[in-house]
C-alpha cells in the first residue's frame, strides 16, 4: 500500500482575489488550504466534498489550469526517477505535462467545441504533440479510440450536439486517453449524467484504467459512486482536507465527525432504512470561504466540537494504518492507540 | 455753399457725382414735418426732444422709391446662424460718408455733403452735413471720423492697422480736423478710388464710432482703460475697445449700448445666444423724406436667426418674411416662391449681380512647372479651351436656360460694357479648338486619346471647386471635363476645402480653379480678374507677387500686357476723374479678356427677392454687390408698409 | 446542471441534424425568420446592383439632358394603345414628355405624355463603357431603344441626370462604405475586443476606459472635427476610404464590447480549458476555439453595424462633410436633395432616400435574424 | 455607497481629461485655423482681407500660440474660474454663449428620451409577448422604420408637411413674438406647440433600438423560472408580465441611458441645424466649421460630461433599480 | 421519521387523479398517456431519468406548459373544489381565471433551482405574500404577520428581517426553504415539488427533505414529488410512479417497488443505484444502450431495445398496455410481466 507516490501535493494553496462589488477590498478567497496528498500508482483517488470545498481547484491545480499560490505539485517522471517538482510551468512544459496528466470535464456540453468535428476533437491532443503523421494515421487513431470508448468509427464525422451526454462524455474520454496518460484527473465526470448512463461510463473509466494502467483522480459528490469507484478517498471541507482513507474503511467507520455527517445524508434507496438511519442534522451553514473560522474550519458545525477545536487547527495526522484525518477527536484516538 | 454741391472755391476739383443725385439738390429745407407717431408720447413725457430739436440743419432728403410713406410695422427678415453682420450692414448698417445712388452711376452726398480732391488723387476734403446726431443725441463731427482713422487705424496696437481700401503707397491715412464739420484726409500716394470705396460696405467702418462713447476704453484718452482691460478679462485694450465699441465685421458692434446713426438701434445684443435680432426706430435719424417725414417709416425691424435655409426659405414661402434676398434667393428655390407667390403673398424684385461671369475658370498662367507654365501661359491653348465648352448645354442643364454665352467682360448693365468683349471666344466650335491644339504642339497622345504635353506627361489640369459656395460650379465642372475630354484634354476636379484652396492658391500649387466671376458692374473696385492686383488673381499669382514685390523669390516678371495693364491702373489711382478711370479700366478689361485671364461661361443671369406685397418703396430692381450693398444705398429707411 | 429541459431533447444519430455542422445549423435556425430570409435577398440583390451597377443603371449617372431638367418619372408599359387607330400592341415603352415652359418662374414643366411613347428595350446598344473599369462592354440591361431618348423611370435631377441610373450607382458606394468601416471596425473590434476578453486584467480595464470615453463623445461633433481634417487635396476616392475609417473608428467599440464579452465568457469555458491544458498556443486556442464560437454572433452584430454606417454616411454628407460629388452616393444624391425645392416641386429626387430605408431596413432585419440564429436568448 | 460614488466620480473625472484633450485635438486638427476660416466667410460675402488684416486677427485672438500651450491655457481657465475662453466668432465669453442652448438641448433631448420610453415600453413589451404575431412584425417594422429614415430627411419632410397643412414653417422652438418674452404659461404653451416636432423626429430615431433591446430583454426573462413561478402563485398574466420579466429585462436598458445620451446629442446636431432650433448643435456646427475652436471646445466638453453624467446617473438609477447592483 | 404512511395503508379519496394525459411540444409527444393519482396526505413520486416527461406532466396538471407545449389529451380532474363534482383542469383556459384561482391555494410548486424560480429583483416578503394578498384577500400586514409564521415554520432563522431580503442574499438552502414558505403561503391542498433538492448539496438536501416530509405530515397535504434520485424516493414516497419515454412504465406503493419491482427498467434502474451498504460491487450495473429520441421512438415497447428480457415479435411489435395487479396497487407496463415478476 506505501508505494511510491506518481504524485504528490505539497502544502498546496490556491487563492484568489474576489471583489465583491463596487465597495469592498478585494478580498482574498482560500480555495485550497494547504492540502498535502500523495497520489498512488494505479489508484483511484476519490476527492469528495460539498459544492465549494476546493476539489474542483485543486483538480485544476493538478492539471495546470492555474498554477497554486503556494505549495509543490510534484510528479514521478516516466522513467521512475525521482520526484520532479511541476508547481510551475511555462508552455512547453505544461504542454510536455499534457501527455501525462489529463482531464476528463463534468459538462458533457460544454467541454467539447461545438464548432469542431468529433475527429478534429480527438485528434487535437495528437496534433498539438505532434503526433499522428497524416491524416489517415491520424483517423485510424482516432477510430481506435473511439472504439474503445464505445463508439462507432464513423461517430467521428459528427458534431457533438449530435450525441447524448453520455456519449459526449465518451468523446471526451477519447480525447482525455488517446495520447496514453498516465494520470487522469476525472472532474466530476459523471455527475450531469443520468443513472444508466452513469453507471455505463463508470464502467468504461473502470475498463480502461485496468486496460491502459492509468491513475484517476476521480472528483465528485456522490459518495455512492465514489465508494464503488474509488480505492481511497479524501474528504475536503473548505478547503482543506479532514480525512484520507482507504474507500472500505472510510464508509465502514468515518474518523472525522464532517465525514459521518456527510454519510449520514446520503439518502438511501431503500425505504426501510427510513427513520432507521441517524441523521446527523449540521448546525448553520458552510462557511463563508472570505471568514475562515479560527481552529477547527468545521467546528462551529461540528455536533462534537471542543474547545480545542475552536483555538487550534488540526493537522492531518495520519493513523499509521493508511488512514488520517484533520480532527482533534481522531487525535485522542490516534493517541490512544 | 448749398448741400449738395462741391466745395466750390476750388475748381480744379474733380466733380464726384454728387450732381446726378437727382431731387436732393433742389429740395428745400422741408417744413411742417409731423412727429413720428410711435415717439409722440416719449416726446409729449419729455423723454425725447421734440422731431424739430432732433433733426439736423440739413437732414438728407431721401426721395422714396414709390411714394411717400406711413409709420409704423415690423420689417421681417432672416439671418443665417453665425455671425451674420455682413447681412446687417448692408440692409441696416449702410450709413457711409458718401454714397452710391440707385442706379451705381454716381458717389453721391450722404454724411458727407461736399468734398474736394486734390491733385494725384492725395489730399481729400469733406464737409460734413450739420447737425446729424448720434442715436444718444450727441452731435456727429469731423472728431468722430478722425478718431477712426489716427487713434484706431494708425494705433499700432491696432489688428491690421488701416483696411486696404484706406491704404496708398502701403498706408493709411492722416486725418486733419479743419473745423467741426470739415475733415481732411491725407495720403501718402495717390487713392483715386477713395470715394468709391467709401461708397462701399466697407466705407462705413469710418462712421460706425463715436468718439464720445468709444474713447472711454482708448489708452490716449482714458488712463485707467488697463483696470477695464482687468475687469472685463481682455486679453488688451484692443480686445476691450472691440467688446465695448465693436468693430466693422463682427456681431458685438450691434448692441444697445453704442451709439450708432443708423436707423435702427438694437433691442437686445446681437450674441451667438441670440433667435430674434430686434430693432427699435433711431429718434435721431439725420434723414427725412420730401414732405420732411423723418425716416425710418418702419419703426422696426425684427431679423430670425436661422441656421437652415430651408427654414428660412418656408418662412419666406409662408409670408413669414417681409423683404429678403440674402440666403434664400437661389436658383433653384425660384420655382417654389414663384408657386407660393400667393400662399405667401409676395412679389419678386430683381437683383443684378456684380458678376461677369457665373463660372470663371482661371488657368494657372504661372505655373511652378516650367512645361505646364508654357502650355497655359499659351494664349492659343486657353482660346482651345474656351471654344471646345458647350456653354449653350451647360446653360440649358445648369442655369436652367437662363442667361448666354459670356467669357470675361463687363455685363451690359455696366457703364464699362463694351460690346464684343464678353462675348469673345466663346463659340463653341472642337474643330477650332482641336486645330489650335495641334498647332501648340500638343498633337501627341496617350492610349485613351488624351493629348500629350511637349515632354510626354498627359496634358491633364487639375481644377479646384468648392461646390458648397455653388454648388453650379461642380455640375459645371462636369460638364467642362466632358467637353475637354472630347478634345484630348483631361480636366480632375478636386473638391476642395476653403482654406485649403487658398493655402494652395497662394502658394502658387495649383493648375487651375473655378470662381464666380468679379466684378461686372463694379469692376474698379474689384480688379483681380481683370489684372494681378489680389490673391485672387489666380491667372498669375506669381506676377502678383512681382507686383507686390519683384524680389519675392516666388516673384515672375509679368509679360508685356500685364505690364501694360499695371501702367493703366496706376494711372487711374493718379486720377480721381471718374471718366478718365473709366476709360483705363476698359482697356484693362479688353485686354484681360484678350488674353482670357478667365474662361467664362456664362452671364450669370439676374438674381432676385421677394418682398411681400404691402412692404413698399422697393425697386423693382437693383444690383447686388458687396461694393453696392444692397439693399442698403436704395435707402431701406424708406421702406414702408401699406 | 440547468433547469429541468421543459422541451423534450430531439438530436439523436436518426435525426437529420445530426450531421449538421454548426454553420448548418445556424442557417436551419436563421431560415426560420421569414422576414430575415426576405430581406438577406434583397441584401444580396442590393450588392448585386452595386456589382453590376454600370451594366445595370439605363445611363452613366454623370449623363447629363440638359433638356430634361427635373423631369418627373415616367409610367412604365408593356401595352401601348395607339391614340389614333386604337390598337393596342405589346410595346415596352414609358411615356414621353410634353413639355411647358414658364418664363417667369424660370422652369419648364414635363408632363408625361402617353401619346409619344419611349420604346425601351432589353439590352440596348449604348456608348461603350467598361464595367469595374475592365470589361468593356456596348450594352446595358435595359434602356431606351434611342439612347437620345428621355428615359427617367425615377425622373431626372436638376442636370437632367437620371435618378434612377445615380441611385444604382450610389448603391456601390453607399453599400461599400458600410461594407468596408464595418470589416475595419471587424478588425479593430476583434483585435481589441479580443485580446482584452482573452488577456483580460489591466489591458481589459484599459481597453474598457477608452472605450467608455469614446462612447460617451457624441459622435457627430467627433466625426464633424475629424472629417474636417481630412486632407481636401486628396481625391474622393481616397476622401471615401479615409470616411469610412472614421466611421469604423466609431464602428469598433459596439463589436469589440461584443467580442471581449464573448471571450469572456468563452475563456471559462471547458472546451477552451481543455485546449489550453493542452499547452496550445494561446493564438491557436484563440483562432481554433474561440473565434470561431464568436463568428456568428459578430456577423449578426456588424449585419447591425452596416445600416448604422450607411445613415452616419448620409448625416455626414447632409451637413456638407461626407463624400462629396462627383463621387454618387446616396448620401451625395440626398443631399443634392435636400431642400425645399426638391420636396416640393422635385420629390423623385428622395427616392434615393428610399434606397437607403429599403437597404438599413433589410440590413436590421437581417442582423436581427442571424443574431437570433447565432443566440436565441442573446442581447 | 458614498465610496462608490467618489469611485465613479474619479474616474469620471479622468474622463472628462480624456474627453477634453479629444475635443482640442478635433478641433485643432483641420488645416487653417479660425482666421482663414473667417477671412474665408468674409470672402464668401465679397470682402477680402489683406495680409496684414489677417495677421492682425490672428494677434488679436491669440492664435500664435503652440498647441499644447492653449490647450493648458484653455484647460487652467476652466478648472480654475470656470472660464471657457472667449468665443472668436461672436468676441465673448463662451460661457454666455452656451448654457443657454445646452439648456434648450437638454429640454428637447430629455424630452425625446421621456416619449421614446414611453412609446417603445409598451411596444417592446408587446411584440415580446407577442412574439412572431402580425402585432410584432408591425411594431418591429415601426420601429426599423424610425431607425430607416435619416433624420434630416423625416425633419425637412414634416416641416414641408407643416407648411403645407397649416401655412407655416415648423421650426424652432418658440414664435418670434415669444422669443424675448418671459416664461410665461402663453410661452410655454407656445415652447410645446413647438417642441413636438423636434422631439418626433428624435424619438422615432432612438425608438427601435430601445424596442429591440427590450424585446430581446424580454424573450430573455419570459422564459425564465422565476415567471413560471410566478405564474404558479395565480397572477394575472398582464399583472405578472409587467411586475417580474419586464422589470428584471427594464434594468439593462435603465444602464443603457447613459449610452443613449451621446447618440440623442449627435442626432439632435442634425436636427437641430434642420429645424432651426435654438439648441447646441447649429451653434456646435457652425463652431466647427469656423473653428471658433475655444467655443466648439466647450460644446464637445459640456455634451461629453452631460453623456458621462448620464452614465454616472443611470448606473445610479440602476443601482437603485437592480438590488442586485445595490447590495453587492 | 415518517414510517406511518406507507403504501399499505388504505387508499383515501384522491385529490387529483389524471387520467391519459398527453403533452405536445409541436410534432414532439413528451408526455404519451400518464396515468395516477393522489389522495391527501400522501406522497406520489414520480421518478425517471431527465426528459422522461416527468416534469412536463408536473406542469401539466398546473397547465404551466403552454404556450410552448399543449395538453393534447386526458382529463386533469381535480377534487379539491368546494362541489362534490370533480373539475377537468384539462378542459380549463390556462391563463383563465379558474385556473388562476386554483394556483396557489389549490396547487402550489416548488422548484429546482430555487435561484432563478425567485425574482431577482423583488424581495422575499414581497413574492411571500404577494399570493396572499391575491387569493386570501389579506391586508399587507396580516400577510406580512403570517409570512413571518411562515418563514419560522420552514426553518429560515430571524424570519422578519429576511422579509426584506433578496434571493441572492441567501445560501442555496435558505432559497429553497424560502421558495417552499412562498409555495405554502395559501396552504394549498396539493404541492408539486419538481426536483426541488437536485441543486443541493447533500447535507442540504437532507435538511430539506426533512422539512418536506415533516409539512406534508403536518398539513395533510398532498404532494407530487418530481426526482430522478431513487435514494430521495426511498426516503420520502408513499407511492413511486417511474417513467420512461412520456409514460408510467410502473407505479407501485413504495416498498413494494423497491421489494420487487416488476418492470425491468424499474429493476435496472435499481440496480444501477451504488448503495453506501453491502459489499462494494466491482462493477455497477448499467442499462445499455441509449434512451431514443422522442423524434424516433421505437415501435413496440419503447424500452425493448434496451430491455434484457425482451422478446422478439413481441416487444419490438406491441405496445404493452397497462396492467394492475390484483390488489390494484401496483400497475405495470410489461408485455412480460408475468414472466419475470416473482
Amino acid at each position: 500500500m506505501t508505494a511510491e507516490p506518481i504524485l504528490a501535493l505539497r502544502e498546496v494553496t490556491m487563492t484568489f482575489p474576489v471583489r465583491r462589488g463596487w465597495l469592498s477590498r478585494p478580498a482574498v478567497l482560500r480555495a485550497v488550504a494547504g492540502v498535502t496528498l500523495d497520489v498512488r500508482p494505479g489508484e483511484v483517488l476519490g476527492i469528495v466534498g460539498e459544492s465549494g470545498c476546493g476539489k474542483t481547484t485543486l483538480g485544476r491545480c493538478i492539471v495546470g489550469v492555474h498554477p497554486p499560490t503556494s505549495g509543490r505539485i510534484l510528479l514521478r517522471p516516466r522513467d521512475g526517477g525521482p520526484l520532479r517538482d511541476i508547481t510551475r510551468r511555462d508552455r512547453a512544459l505544461q504542454a510536455e505535462l499534457a501527455r501525462d496528466i489529463r482531464m476528463i470535464f463534468q459538462d458533457p456540453f460544454g467541454s467539447l467545441n461545438p464548432r469542431l468535428t468529433v475527429f478534429d476533437i480527438v485528434a487535437e491532443p495528437l496534433r498539438v504533440h505532434g503526433e499522428g503523421g497524416d491524416r489517415a494515421a491520424l483517423e485510424d487513431r482516432v477510430a481506435a479510440m473511439l472504439e474503445k470508448v464505445g463508439l462507432r468509427p464513423d461517430a467521428m464525422r459528427r458534431y457533438p450536439h449530435a450525441f447524448s451526454g453520455g456519449q459526449r462524455q465518451r468523446i471526451g474520454i477519447a480525447r482525455a486517453l488517446i495520447l496514453g496518460p498516465r494520470i487522469v484527473v476525472a472532474d466530476e465526470a459523471v455527475s450531469a449524467l443520468d443513472v444508466s448512463v452513469r453507471a455505463q461510463i463508470l464502467n468504461l473509466l473502470q475498463d480502461l484504467r485496468e486496460e491502459m494502467g492509468l491513475t484517476i483522480l476521480f472528483i465528485g459528490h456522490d459518495l455512492g459512486v465514489v465508494r464503488a469507484f474509488c480505492d481511497r478517498v479524501a474528504v475536503m471541507y473548505c478547503g482543506e482536507l479532514v480525512e484520507v482513507a482507504p474507500a472500505e474503511e472510510l464508509f465502514r467507520a468515518p474518523a472525522h465527525p464532517y465525514t459521518e455527517v456527510l454519510l449520514s445524508a446520503v439518502p438511501e434507496p431503500d425505504p426501510r432504512l427510513r427513520g432507521q438511519k441517524r441523521r446527523i442534522v449540521l448546525q448553520g451553514e458552510v462557511p463563508d470561504p472570505l471568514a475562515r473560522p479560527s481552529g477547527c474550519v468545521f467546528h462551529p458545525r461540528c455536533p462534537a466540537a471542543f474547545d480545542r477545536c475552536r483555538n487550534e487547527a488540526p493537522e492531518l495526522t495520519s493513523r499509521g494504518d493508511g488512514r488520517a484525518a484533520a480532527c482533534w477527536r481522531h487525535e485522542v484516538v490516534r493517541s490512544a492507540a | 455753399m448749398t448741400e449738395g454741391n462741391h466745395l466750390a472755391s476750388t475748381r480744379r476739383a474733380v466733380l464726384a457725382g454728387a450732381m446726378a443725385m437727382a431731387a436732393a439738390p433742389l429740395m428745400p429745407r422741408p417744413v411742417a414735418a409731423r412727429e413720428v407717431p410711435s415717439l409722440a408720447a416719449d416726446v409729449a413725457a419729455g423723454r425725447l426732444p421734440p422731431l424739430a430739436e432732433r433733426l439736423p440743419e440739413e437732414p438728407l432728403v431721401v426721395q422714396p422709391v414709390e411714394r411717400i410713406g406711413r409709420y409704423g410695422g415690423t420689417w421681417r427678415a432672416g439671418l443665417r446662424g453665425g455671425g451674420d453682420t455682413i447681412g446687417l450692414i448692408r440692409m441696416l448698417g449702410y450709413e457711409p460718408l458718401v454714397a452710391w445712388d440707385r442706379e451705381w452711376r454716381n458717389v453721391v452726398p450722404h454724411l458727407a455733403t461736399a468734398w474736394e480732391v486734390s491733385d494725384e488723387a492725395r489730399v481729400y476734403t469733406f464737409r460734413l452735413r450739420r447737425g446729424v446726431r448720434w442715436s444718444d443725441g450727441k452731435p456727429f463731427t469731423a472728431e468722430d471720423i478722425a478718431f477712426v482713422v489716427n487713434d484706431l487705424f494708425a494705433h499700432p496696437d491696432w489688428p491690421g492697422g488701416a483696411p486696404t481700401w484706406l491704404r496708398s503707397g502701403g498706408a493709411g491715412p492722416r486725418a486733419e480736423v479743419v473745423d467741426a464739420h470739415t475733415l481732411r484726409l491725407v495720403f501718402r500716394a495717390p487713392h483715386g478710388l477713395l470715394l468709391q470705396h467709401l461708397a462701399t460696405g466697407r466705407g462705413t467702418e469710418l462712421t460706425m464710432y463715436q468718439r464720445a462713447h468709444c474713447a472711454q476704453f482708448h489708452p490716449a484718452t482714458n488712463p485707467n482703460v488697463e483696470q477695464l482691460v482687468r475687469e472685463g478679462n481682455h486679453r488688451n485694450w484692443v480686445a476691450l475697445f472691440q467688446a465695448r465699441c465693436g468693430q466693422v465685421f463682427t456681431a458685438q458692434r450691434w448692441q444697445p449700448t453704442i451709439p450708432t446713426l443708423n436707423a435702427w438701434i438694437p433691442e437686445t445684443p446681437y450674441t451667438g445666444a441670440t433667435q430674434v435680432l430686434n430693432f427699435r426706430r433711431n429718434p435721431f435719424y439725420w434723414k427725412v423724406d420730401p414732405e420732411g417725414n423723418q425716416l425710418p417709416y418702419l419703426d422696426r425691424v425684427s431679423f430670425r436667426i436661422s441656421d437652415s435655409v430651408e427654414d428660412l426659405t418656408l418662412r419666406a414661402m409662408a409670408g413669414e418674411i417681409d423683404m429678403q434676398d440674402r440666403h434664400i434667393a437661389t436658383l433653384a428655390n425660384r420655382a417654389v416662391f414663384h408657386d407660393n407667390r400667393e400662399r405667401g403673398g409676395y412679389r419678386f424684385f430683381e437683383v443684378v449681380p456684380d458678376l461677369y461671369n457665373a463660372v470663371a475658370l482661371m488657368l494657372n498662367q504661372t505655373h511652378r512647372d516650367p512645361v505646364m507654365r508654357s502650355v497655359l501661359g499659351n494664349r492659343e491653348v486657353r482660346r482651345a479651351l474656351s471654344h471646345a465648352i458647350n456653354r449653350r448645354e451647360i446653360i440649358d442643364a445648369v442655369f436652367v436656360g437662363q442667361g448666354r454665352p459670356w467669357g470675361l467682360g463687363s455685363r451690359p448693365e455696366s457703364p464699362l460694357y463694351q460690346p464684343g468683349v464678353g462675348e469673345a471666344h466663346t463659340v463653341f466650335d472642337r474643330a477650332l479648338a482641336n486645330r489650335l491644339l495641334d498647332e501648340a504642339g500638343l498633337r501627341n497622345r496617350d492610349r485613351q486619346g488624351f493629348r500629350l504635353l511637349p515632354d510626354g506627361r498627359r496634358f491633364s489640369i487639375e481644377v479646384m471647386i468648392i461646390p458648397a459656395v455653388r454648388p453650379e460650379w461642380g455640375d459645371a465642372a462636369e460638364m467642362i471635363q466632358r467637353d475637354w475630354r472630347q478634345v484630348g484634354v483631361e480636366l480632375r476636379i478636386a473638391t476642395i476645402d476653403r482654406t485649403l484652396m487658398e493655402e494652395r492658391r497662394n502658394r502658387n500649387e495649383f493648375d487651375a480653379l473655378i470662381w464666380e466671376g468679379s466684378a461686372g458692374l463694379g469692376e474698379a473696385l474689384q480688379p483681380d480678374h481683370f489684372l494681378p492686383s489680389s490673391w485672387w488673381s489666380a491667372f498669375g499669382i506669381a506676377w502678383f507677387r512681382w507686383v507686390q514685390s519683384p524680389t519675392h523669390p516666388d516673384a515672375m516678371e509679368p509679360p508685356a500686357h500685364v505690364k501694360r495693364q499695371l501702367a493703366l491702373y496706376d494711372e487711374m489711382l493718379r486720377s480721381a476723374d471718374p471718366a478718365v478711370q473709366a476709360e483705363r479700366m476698359k482697356e484693362i478689361i479688353r485686354i484681360a479678356s484678350d488674353q482670357l485671364y478667365a474662361i467664362g461661361i456664362v452671364l450669370p443671369p439676374n438674381g432676385y427677392g421677394i418682398v411681400r406685397n404691402t412692404f413698399r418703396n422697393v425697386p423693382a430692381s437693383m444690383p447686388g454687390s458687396w461694393s453696392w450693398p444692397h439693399p442698403g444705398p436704395v435707402q431701406t429707411s424708406q421702406f414702408f408698409l401699406a | 446542471m440547468s433547469a429541468a429541459p421543459l422541451a423534450p431533447p430531439v438530436s439523436s444519430m436518426a435525426d437529420p441534424l445530426a450531421t449538421a455542422s454548426g454553420w448548418r445549423l445556424f442557417w436551419l435556425r436563421f431560415r426560420r425568420h421569414r422576414v430575415a430570409f426576405v430581406s438577406l435577398w434583397i441584401v444580396v440583390a442590393l450588392y448585386g446592383v452595386a456589382a453590376f451597377a454600370e451594366f445595370l443603371a439605363p445611363h452613366p449617372p454623370d449623363r447629363t439632358m440638359g433638356r430634361y431638367t427635373y423631369a418627373p418619372p415616367q409610367p412604365f408599359g408593356l401595352f401601348w394603345t395607339d391614340p389614333t387607330t386604337g390598337e393596342t400592341a405589346f410595346r415596352p415603352h414609358v411615356d414621353g414628355y410634353r413639355v411647358e415652359i414658364d418664363p417667369v418662374a424660370l422652369r419648364r414643366s414635363f408632363v408625361p405624355d402617353a401619346t409619344r411613347p419611349v420604346d425601351v428595350c432589353l439590352f440596348p446598344r449604348v456608348e461603350p463603357y467598361r464595367l469595374w473599369g475592365v470589361v468593356p462592354l456596348e450594352h446595358r440591361l435595359f434602356g431606351p431603344c434611342d439612347p437620345n431618348d428621355p428615359f427617367f423611370l425615377f425622373g431626372a435631377d436638376r442636370l437632367g441626370r437620371d435618378v434612377l441610373s445615380r441611385t444604382i450607382h450610389g448603391t456601390r458606394i453607399s453599400l461599400s462604405v458600410g461594407l468596408i468601416g464595418v470589416a475595419l471596425s471587424l478588425l479593430l473590434g476583434i483585435a481589441i475586443g479580443g485580446a482584452a476578453g482573452y488577456v483580460g486584467g489591466a489591458l481589459d480595464a484599459a481597453v474598457q476606459r477608452v472605450s467608455e470615453v469614446l462612447r460617451s463623445l457624441p459622435t457627430i461633433p467627433l466625426w464633424l472635427g475629424l472629417a474636417a481634417a481630412l486632407p481636401r487635396e486628396w481625391d474622393p476616392l481616397t476622401i471615401y476610404f479615409a470616411i469610412t475609417v472614421l466611421l469604423s473608428l466609431i464602428g469598433w467599440i459596439e463589436l469589440a464590447r461584443v467580442v471581449r464579452g464573448r471571450f469572456l465568457a468563452l475563456r471559462g469555458e471547458d472546451f477552451v480549458l481543455a485546449a489550453r491544458i493542452e499547452g496550445m498556443h494561446p493564438v491557436r486556442v484563440v483562432m481554433r476555439h474561440m473565434v470561431p464560437q464568436v463568428t456568428s454572433h459578430v456577423i449578426a452584430t456588424a449585419t447591425l453595424a452596416i445600416p448604422a454606417m450607411i445613415l452616419a454616411e448620409t448625416a455626414l454628407s447632409f451637413l456638407g462633410l461626407g463624400l462629396q460629388p462627383p463621387l454618387v452616393s446616396w448620401g451625395v444624391l440626398l443631399q443634392e436633395a435636400q431642400n425645399i425645392r426638391s420636396v416640393a416641386a422635385a420629390p423623385w429626387l428622395f427616392l434615393p432616400g428610399g434606397a437607403v430605408v429599403l437597404a438599413v431596413l433589410c440590413l436590421n432585419f437581417l442582423g436581427d435574424g442571424l443574431r437570433d440564429a447565432a443566440d436565441p436568448y442573446d442581447v | 455607497m458614498a465610496l462608490f460614488l467618489l469611485r465613479r466620480l474619479g474616474a469620471m473625472v479622468a474622463t472628462l481629461v480624456a474627453i477634453s484633450l479629444i475635443a482640442f485635438a478635433v478641433i485643432e486638427l483641420p488645416p487653417g485655423d479660425f482666421a482663414t476660416a473667417y477671412v474665408a466667410a468674409m470672402q464668401a460675402n465679397g470682402v477680402v482681407m489683406t495680409e496684414e488684416e489677417i495677421a492682425g486677427l490672428r494677434a488679436a485672438y491669440g492664435l500664435d500660440g503652440g498647441l499644447l500651450e492653449r490647450y493648458a491655457a484653455w484647460i487652467w481657465a476652466i478648472l480654475s474660474r470656470g472660464d471657457f475662453g472667449q468665443s472668436f466668432e461672436w468676441r465673448q465669453p463662451v460661457s454666455d454663449l452656451i448654457w443657454g442652448r445646452v439648456g434648450m438641448s437638454m429640454v428637447v433631448e430629455l424630452t425625446a428620451l421621456v416619449v421614446m420610453w414611453c412609446v417603445a415600453l409598451p411596444i417592446g413589451v408587446y411584440s415580446a409577448v407577442r412574439r412572431y404575431t402580425v402585432g410584432d412584425y408591425a411594431a418591429t417594422l415601426f420601429g426599423f422604420l424610425g431607425l430607416a429614415v435619416p433624420n434630416f430627411l423625416l425633419a425637412l419632410g414634416l416641416m414641408y408637411l407643416s407648411f403645407r397643412l397649416t401655412g407655416s414653417a415648423l421650426s424652432g422652438l418658440n414664435d418670434d413674438r415669444f422669443i424675448d418674452a418671459p416664461w410665461d404659461a402663453a410661452r410655454i404653451a407656445d415652447f410645446l406647440a413647438h417642441l413636438w416636432a423636434p422631439v418626433l423626429v428624435l424619438a422615432t430615431a432612438g425608438m427601435a433600438h430601445l424596442i429591440r433591446v427590450l424585446r430581446a430583454n424580454l424573450l430573455d426573462e419570459l422564459n425564465k423560472p422565476y415567471v413560471v413561478a410566478a405564474r404558479a402563485r395565480g397572477l394575472p398574466e398582464g399583472r405578472l408580465i409587467w411586475k417580474y420579466p419586464v422589470r428584471v429585462a427594464l434594468n439593462p436598458l435603465v444602464s443603457s441611458i447613459g449610452l443613449l445620451l451621446p447618440t440623442l446629442i449627435s442626432s439632435s446636431v442634425v436636427v437641430g441645424v434642420v429645424m432651426s432650433l435654438p439648441t447646441a448643435g447649429p451653434l456646435l456646427l457652425r463652431a466647427l466649421m469656423s473653428q471658433d475652436t475655444y467655443l466648439a471646445g466647450a460644446f464637445i466638453l459640456l455634451m461629453g460630461t452631460l453623456a458621462i453624467l448620464g452614465t454616472v446617473i443611470s448606473d445610479l438609477l440602476l443601482a437603485l433599480v437592480d438590488p442586485r447592483v445595490r447590495h453587492r | 421519521m415518517m414510517s406511518e404512511h406507507t403504501g399499505r395503508d388504505p387508499v383515501p379519496q384522491p385529490l387529483l387523479r389524471v387520467e391519459g394525459l398527453r403533452v405536445a411540444f409541436g410534432p414532439y409527444e413528451a408526455v404519451r398517456g400518464v396515468d395516477f393519482s393522489i389522495a391527501p396526505g400522501r406522497v406520489l413520486c414520480l421518478v425517471g431519468e431527465s426528459g422522461c416527461g416527468k416534469s412536463v406532466t408536473a406542469r401539466a396538471v398546473m397547465r404551466l406548459v403552454e404556450p410552448a407545449g399543449r395538453v393534447t389529451a386526458g382529463r386533469i380532474l381535480w377534487h379539491g373544489g368546494e362541489s362534490a363534482e370533480a373539475m377537468d383542469l384539462a378542459a380549463l383556459d390556462s391563463r383563465g381565471r379558474d385556473m388562476r384561482a386554483l394556483r396557489g391555494p389549490g396547487m402550489a410548486m416548488i422548484f429546482q433551482e430555487p435561484m432563478s424560480a425567485l425574482s431577482p429583483v423583488h424581495t422575499i416578503g414581497e413574492q411571500l405574500t404577494e399570493p396572499m394578498r391575491l387569493h386570501l384577500g389579506l391586508s399587507r400586514k396580516a400577510a406580512e404577520e403570517r409570512a413571518v409564521d411562515l418563514l419560522a415554520r420552514v426553518g429560515i432563522p430571524n424570519p422578519r428581517a429576511r422579509l426584506s431580503a433578496y434571493a441572492f442574499q441567501l445560501s442555496g438552502g435558505m432559497r429553497q426553504r424560502a421558495m417552499i414558505a412562498i409555495a405554502l403561503a395559501c396552504s394549498p391542498k396539493l404541492l408539486i415539488a419538481d426536483e426541488p433538492t437536485t441543486a443541493l448539496d447533500v447535507t442540504t438536501q437532507a435538511q430539506v427533505l426533512d422539512l418536506l416530509a415533516e409539512l406534508v405530515r403536518e398539513l395533510g397535504m398532498a404532494m407530487l414529488f418530481i426526482t430522478h434520485d431513487l435514494g430521495v424516493v426511498a426516503q420520502l414516497g408513499d407511492e413511486v410512479a417511474v417513467m420512461y419515454l412520456g409514460r408510467i412504465v410502473e407505479r407501485a406503493p413504495v416498498f413494494d417497488l423497491f421489494d420487487r419491482p416488476h418492470h425491468p427498467y424499474t429493476q435496472a434502474l435499481l440496480r444501477s443505484v451504488p448503495s453506501l451498504r453491502g459489499p462494494r460491487p466491482r462493477r455497477l450495473a448499467a442499462i445499455e444502450g441509449l434512451v431514443p429520441s422522442l423524434a424516433a421512438l421505437p415501435p413496440g415497447c419503447v424500452f425493448h431495445p434496451r430491455c434484457e428480457r425482451a422478446a422478439a415479435g413481441l416487444c419490438d411489435r406491441d405496445d404493452p398496455a397497462e396492467t394492475a395487479t390484483a390488489d390494484g396497487l401496483r400497475t405495470v407496463r410489461c408485455h412480460r410481466v408475468e414472466a419475470f415478476a416473482s
